[in-house]
């Protein structure tokens, strides 16, 4: 080579001798932070997670992410109300990320694909008896089984399934899904026993020889009302009727009017029923507005697309024959309903109740030990047992929002306390993430993308049969709305770091490995945590 | 040293004049210094230009201010321009005109030098006559050799030839040959 | 499935991406700071300011520019802070030949290389020059526009942050209208830089005629990297005009450099467009709109037209008529079919 | 080939002669017909591999000159006064670079009052830029001095200027030998860069150098200029050797020998003093000249040498350092150090005034009569300058002094005028 100028011509790259790094006064430091659809999610599913495998088209690790905490994508992705969605942050950028459908993908093609659970735990030899094959105690029977336990499961009807079965329509969630993936966790060796009902749970302890119970006993009573009534028609409840539906060799009878009283959703599945069972005409009274109803709003909005009347602000003074007395009601200062003492009168052949069920806890009581709430549910401590030693109880049983994905999550969350509990031990919850609020985004970044509508059937099928109003996505449907998932709190190794540092102090560690900040370099500019889309870099004070 | 001065007007080719004269002074083996008067003149203002002959190198940069010879292009510089200064009494005079030297007016001032040393050429003339412009220097130049006795006819032709290739060189060749002989005549 | 035609039809979209990288995208697309073997024309260590946009600008560009000459690129620098931040004796942050020459003849050095390079058998060695606002629409004015003129094969790159940064913020033509900077105090009557001056050195490039003009900005990564890959393609005299906030001299955080440039798009007070021959061809459209306020407030340098509670309404709203007929000159809203 | 032909066309032809690769230019007078003349050659196609590039001024047109030796190229370009002025941040910065570019200046004068004829106070405006200045005094040494410029040039990584009096050598029409294209090339290699522009090994040229090296920066400058002096007379000797005829060197000395009376002059002045030598030689006054050829490097030793028996150095200089007098004088007050020979300036030629061999012979035949001044200007009218004094002391608004001067001479519709 030959001799170069001196000082005024330099060799290539040689600034690298220069360690900036000593001008930072703030560091930049990647961290993970909770995502608000999976602190939201009741089954604790890492709902970010599986859908960081769906974005890149790997199904089979998404459903197995989504597997390690719900057994049934196929019916979760139908009927869970999906309060993830409520809590996405994506809500407030366009519309939430459609989680709930790309959970339903990747049931079907977890079915279509026969794809199982990998379950590698040791057989633990502890024996657990299961009460009930709702959704929780289906749920606890499967994360036990996964946890090495042997479990039966005691179901008082004549199917499992549970409230899934029996309070969800099928136009909602057809039966084929339910009973395949009911199936699928029986094929891992649950053994279930039908038409069994448990009197004595002691007796399960002593003589059965169970080393633990987990109670998940659905609310399956009707709360009921007096209403006065001089020749009253046909009174049913809700429950009943959709029990019929399941179990009855014929359609329950309803006659040409029907009113179901009550605002919740399954006021609004019984109404909805009612109209597929060809009635002429399905009314719901509720005494509230729409404002203060408990049932989902798109319930009521299918429910009115489909002819159901809804009259808002009544309540049923009084029947006579066909004749129903409404008053009508206003709403107060403190949002409670009041009387105006105005009367109207509506025509019906037969009223369904609808205004709420109750758990049968009578068996509990006569458990030593065990205490009961205030509203006859279950007492149970932070590791959902009762005051019984090694009795569990969750689901419908247990204060709490009684869903189908809460009874799953009791089911989870049940199951690995009591497992530890066989152990010896007590499980103890890994420690939650800071929640990655919408101030720690970035949005810039995420392209406008309005979530990918799901199809529905068309109204006269829906007014007509029990043939499944939403319909499922594509799979590219299904890979487009899991890649509108903003990634909240965790890296999603979009480069941006790697890309906007003006210092080229940011490693790239390659694929899956995310990026490591060059602490040689880095002047602690801010731009990295400033231009992260998902919030997965903070700035924190240089230890001085 | 020979030194001769040329007085013309921006445009009419004063400084070729010089050179031409230098070129064909080279062409003889002599040495020869062309420059001209520097400035920033426009067309139509009164120009000079300077030629130096000599036997020897010519290192003198000053300049021509006692020329041996005086060219002028162009007659009616007579009227506004000092166009002797300097002249030495044995000087040459040639002028491009057909006019007589009484009909210009300075009859009374040449009349003090060798009748053989003052001539005028109608050197535009000659030239519209074969060129077909009116580019007096070939005939000039050729009148200057025919009365300094400086240079020969021949290395005047060949300058001709060297700054003025083809057809118009010829032409000027003989505008030259022409103007020689009046001038050699007069 | 249910029967196609009893469904109800619905639309559907494709989501999409603004990051720099990302693994989902195809790899076409990411831009060439997202790859691992990037060149890092300017590499770590240089003395930039934390946050400094012309750092950011210049490496983007650059890295761009080497991608598109397959690595035969040679870089000309004019005077300014890029120069110095990346080449103190004895250390150059600079791993492409460079050449600093002057503040104001950067252009006519390109151009000499270029011809150089033509004669030397090299014609494959593409040359970019490079210099600040000062030195490109002051000081090296009357060289970037004979290097235009002659249409050089010159890529000419203006890293725009408003002021003279390397000397501490003084007014330059680009400054903009109330901006404070050391010559424009905010005080007086008409704080700040005044209304009515200054030049738009991307529309003097177009008046040019030359093959290829385009305005771009760091906030907008892909698109800055696709126009210097248009401009490189092309041989000839070609003007890239990109902005880089200055965090010194704009008195914005060091962490907002982005923020700050992607506000200038987004209130169209900064147009991105490309012109080829002296007509504008495209224009990027604003994909948020925003008040000029927002791209005003966070900088000090116009701290003085929201005093509290006397907010200078008039010089503002003059700020955001700037915008609005940018806006309309430019169709940054989409408006119009063409361009 | 021996031709009769111009100063500028000649020089262009030897510019054609050493093959450059680039070349670029700004018309200026008096420089102009030598671009024009390299230019035409290039548009004929006479100049193999040649970029001719129109700039907008003397700085692009240097600036495209370094940026074109920086890629590897030989690069050239020409410039007088005002033009010189105007590139001048670059002319420094050629020199900082190490670029070898070779430039003509034709001399001129600078304004104002703008002047376009010859003087030295354009070259000596740069004679501290790092800049290697060959001044020619025939039109034959400014061919020679150009062919041998790019060597020197190139051999040390130094820009070189070779000075010519405009007009007086520009645009006067001589007998020059022109060389063949075999003789320089056997002369001049191709260049051969120490530092190029290339991908391969992408260095980084024109750092920032602060007070930790600046120094040593320049304390290399100055040892490459004293390279050059080594370097210049083997060089011209080369030159003897291929072309056969002396041209270049750092000094000529004319009839110095025994010389009471020494002139020292730059560039065409000397053929007019040698013959004012020989003229008082004639008349038995022992009296002799040296002509300054590399004025930078400065030929401290030579000059003394050369100098030293002299009983009076008389320094005729066509520039002016107002308020100090002499520049070149300067210089040889440098030379002469720790010596008692006395040194005059005189300032001489200005703004293309002439120089006459009567006034020249005046002052050395006043040197040699104790009866020179320190500092004397060749030829100045006394009077108008006198008149202009007190005329400016009586009116404070006294209006341009250039304009009233030539008023006063009876020339003022000239000055009304361009």
């Amino acid at each position: 080579m030959k001799q170069l100028p001196f000082a005024i011509t330099l060799d290539p790259g040689s600034s690298l001798a220069n360690q900036t790094g000593s001008w930072r006064t703030m560091r930049p430091e990647y961290v993970d932070r909770l995502p608000p659809c999976n602190n939201a999610c009741p089954a604790g599913e890492n709902i970010q997670k599986w859908l960081f495998h769906a974005e890149e088209g790997n199904y089979h690790d998404a459903w197995q992410v989504l597997m390690e905490d719900n057994p049934m994508p196929g019916v979760m992705g139908r009927v869970c109300y999906h309060p993830c969605e409520d809590a996405c942050n994506r809500g407030q950028l366009d519309e939430a990320v459609g989680i709930h459908a790309i959970e339903r993908f990747l049931g079907r093609i977890a079915w279509e694909n026969k794809w199982e659970p990998f379950i590698d735990a040791e057989p633990s030899g502890k024996r657990v008896l299961v009460i009930g094959a709702g959704p929780s105690g289906l749920s606890a029977a499967y994360h036990l089984t996964r946890l090495g336990h042997a479990v039966t499961i005691r179901e008082a009807g004549p199917m499992a399934g549970g409230m899934m079965r029996f309070g969800i329509p099928k136009y909602r969630l057809p039966r084929d899904v339910l009973d395949y993936e009911i199936q699928r966790i029986l094929d891992l060796g649950v053994k279930l026993e039908l038409n069994t009902k448990v009197e004595d749970v002691e007796r399960a302890f002593a003589e059965d020889g169970f080393d633990a119970v987990f109670v998940a006993v659905g609310a399956h009573l009707a709360k009921r009302i007096d209403i006065p009534a001089h020749a009253a028609g046909r009174i049913l409840d809700a429950v009943s009727v959709l029990r019929d539906m399941e179990t009855g060799a014929e359609p329950p009878q309803l006659g040409r009017r029907v009113i179901v009283y009550g605002g919740g959703n399954t006021a609004m599945d019984v109404a909805r029923t009612a109209k597929r069972l060809g009635v002429d005409e399905s009314m719901i009274v509720y005494r509230r507005s729409r404002k203060e109803m408990p049932a989902h709003d798109f319930e009521a909005v299918e429910a009115e697309e489909e002819g159901v009347l809804i009259h808002w602000l009544r309540t049923i003074k009084q029947i006579d024959e066909t004749s129903f007395i409404v008053e009508k009601m206003e709403i107060d200062a403190d949002g409670r309903p009041r009387p105006t003492g105005e009367l109207e009168t509506i025509e019906a052949d037969t009223l369904i109740l609808a205004l709420g069920q109750d758990v049968d806890t009578a068996f509990m009581d006569r458990i030593p030990g065990v205490e009961m709430a205030s509203d006859g549910v279950v007492q149970v401590d932070a590791s959902m047992m009762t005051g019984r030693d090694g009795l569990f109880a969750g689901g419908d049983m247990v204060p709490a929002e009684r869903t189908v994905t809460v009874a799953v999550g009791h089911g989870k969350k049940a199951a690995r306390n009591i497992d530890a509990w066989l152990r010896g031990e007590t499980y103890l919850k890994p420690e939650k993430h800071e929640l990655a609020g919408p101030e720690s985004l970035n949005t810039w970044y995420y392209d406008d993308a309005p979530p990918t509508v799901q199809e529905r059937l068309d109204i006269v099928r829906r007014q007509s049969g029990f043939q499944e109003v939403l319909q499922g996505l594509t799979e590219d449907n299904a890979l487009f709305e899991a890649r509108r998932c903003l990634s909240c709190g965790n890296c999603f190794e979009c480069d941006n770091c790697y890309g906007i540092c003006p210092d080229n102090a940011v490693i790239k560690l390659g694929p899956g490995n995310r990026f490591q900040i060059n602490y040689d370099y880095c002047k602690g500019c801010g731009m990295c945590a400033a231009e992260c889309p998902c919030g997965a870099i903070r700035m924190v004070p240089e230890i001085v | 040293m020979f030194q001769v001065r040329i007085h013309g007007r921006g445009g009419q080719g004063v400084v070729t004049a010089a050179e031409l004269l230098s070129i064909a002074a080279f062409l003889e083996g002599k040495h020869a210094q062309a420059f001209p008067s520097f400035g920033s003149e426009r067309m139509g203002a009164p120009v000079v230009s300077f030629c130096r002959l000599d036997e020897k190198e010519i290192r003198l940069r000053e300049p021509v201010t006692a020329p041996n010879a005086v060219i002028i292009q162009d007659p009616t510089l007579l009227q506004s321009v000092d166009v002797f200064q300097g002249l030495n009494s044995d000087g040459f005079i040639l002028i491009n005109s057909t006019r007589t030297f009484d009909e210009l007016g300075i009859a009374d001032f040449v009349a003090g030098f060798p009748a053989h040393h003052v001539c005028d050429v109608g050197a535009s003339e000659l030239a519209m006559k074969h060129v077909g412009r009116p580019v007096p220097n070939a005939a000039l130049l050729a009148g200057f050799a025919a009365i300094s006795g400086q240079l020969h006819m021949d290395s005047v032709e060949d300058a001709i030839r060297q700054k003025f290739p083809g057809a118009v060189g010829e032409a000027n060749v003989a505008a030259a040959r022409e103007a020689y002989e009046i001038a050699a005549a007069a | 499935m249910t029967d196609e035609t009893a469904l109800q039809r619905v639309k559907f979209y494709q989501t999409g991406t603004h990051t720099v990288g990302n693994r989902l995208m195809d790899k076409a697309r990411r831009s060439v700071q997202a790859s691992m073997d990037r060149s890092n024309a300017i590499t770590s260590g240089h003395r930039a300011c934390q946050g400094c946009g012309e750092a950011l600008g210049a490496r983007y560009a650059l890295d761009a520019a080497l991608r598109a000459s397959d690595g035969q690129l040679v870089a000309v620098n004019a005077t300014g802070c890029l120069e110095v931040f990346t080449t103190p004796y004895p250390e150059t942050s600079w791993q492409i030949p460079w050449l600093h020459s002057l503040f104001g003849n950067a252009p006519a050095v390109a151009t000499g290389v270029a011809a150089g390079m033509r004669r030397k058998g090299r014609a494959d060695v593409r040359v970019v020059a490079q210099g600040g606002d000062g030195g490109t629409t002051d000081i090296g004015f009357g060289c970037l526009s004979g290097m235009f003129e002659r249409n050089d094969d010159v890529l000419y790159i203006c890293y725009d942050n408003e002021a003279y940064m390397n000397t501490g913020v003084q007014r330059s033509s680009a400054t903009p209208p109330t901006a404070r900077t050391a010559t424009t105090p905010a005080v007086g009557d008409a704080p700040g830089n005044i209304f009515g001056t200054g030049k738009n050195l991307p529309l003097i490039a177009m008046a040019h005629n030359i093959p290829y003009v385009a305005t771009a900005n760091v906030a907008d990564l892909h698109d800055l990297e696709d126009k210097v890959t248009t401009a490189m393609d092309i041989r000839g005299a070609r003007y890239i005009h990109i902005m880089v906030p200055c965090p010194l001299g704009w008195g914005s955080a060091a962490d907002a450099t982005i923020h700050v440039a992607r506000m200038a798009v987004e209130s169209g007070l900064f147009p991105l467009f490309e012109a080829e021959h002296g007509r504008v061809t495209r224009s990027k459209k604003i994909r948020r709109r925003v008040p000029v306020e927002d791209y005003l407030r966070p900088q000090r340098r116009f701290a003085h037209l929201f005093k509290k509670g006397q907010e200078d309404t008039e010089r503002i709203a003059r700020l955001q008529r700037m915008a609005d007929a940018n806006i309309e000159r430019f169709n940054l809203l989409g408006e119009r079919e063409t361009p | 080939m021996l031709k009769q032909t111009e100063g500028s066309q000649a020089v262009a032809e030897a510019i054609a002669l050493c093959r450059p690769e680039v070349v670029c230019a700004y018309p200026i007078t008096p420089q102009t017909h030598i671009v024009e003349g390299v230019g035409a050659l290039v548009k004929a196609g006479k100049i193999e591999n040649c970029e001719f590039i129109n700039v907008e001024s003397e700085f692009a047109a240097l600036s495209v000159a370094i940026g074109a030796s920086a890629a590897g190229a030989r690069a050239y370009t020409a410039t007088a006064s005002q033009g010189l002025l105007f590139m001048g941040e670059a002319v420094y910065n050629a020199a900082g670079l190490g670029l070898p570019i070779v430039m003509t200046i034709g001399n001129r004068a600078i304004g104002a009052p703008i002047n376009i004829w010859n003087d030295h106070t354009d070259s000596m405006s740069m004679k501290d830029s790092g800049w290697i200045q060959l001044f020619a005094e025939t039109n034959q040494e400014a061919v020679d001095l150009h062919i041998q410029a790019f060597r020197l040039a190139e051999e040390l990584s130094c820009p070189v200027m070779v000075c010519m009096d405009g007009f007086i050598l520009t645009h006067a029409y001589e007998r020059i030998d022109v060389p063949s294209q075999e003789e320089v090339d056997a002369f001049l290699p191709p260049y051969d860069p120490i530092q190029v522009l290339d991908p391969v090994e992408p260095y980084s040229i024109g750092a920032m150098v602060g007070p930790e090296a600046f120094t040593e920066v320049r304390y290399l400058a100055h040892e490459k200029q004293l390279q050059a002096l080594r370097r210049i007379p083997e060089i011209g000797a080369v030159f003897k050797d291929v072309f056969g005829r002396q041209s270049g060197g750092l000094i000529h000395s004319y009839r110095t020998e025994g010389a009471e009376t020494i002139a020292v002059a730059l560039g065409s002045v000397n053929g007019t003093i040698k013959e004012v030598i020989d003229g008082m030689r004639d008349d038995g006054a022992a009296v002799g000249s040296v002509s300054i050829c590399s004025f930078r490097p400065f030929p401290l030793d030579e000059l003394r040498a050369a100098l030293v028996g002299a009983k009076h150095v008389v320094v005729i200089e066509k520039s002016l350092a107002p308020g100090l007098g002499g520049i070149v004088a300067s210089n040889i007050r440098m030379a002469l150090r720790e010596t008692a020979v006395p040194v005059y300036t005189v300032i001489a030629g200005l703004g293309g005034r002439p120089i006459t061999m009567n006034s020249l012979r005046e002052v050395l035949e006043a040197a040699g009569n104790m009866r020179l001044p320190d500092v004397q200007f060749l030829d100045l009218d006394h009077g108008a300058v006198e008149r202009e004094i007190l005329r400016a002391k009586q009116t404070r608004r006294a209006g341009p002094t250039a304009e009233n001067i030539l008023r006063n001479l009876g020339h003022a519709a000239v000055a009304g005028n361009d």
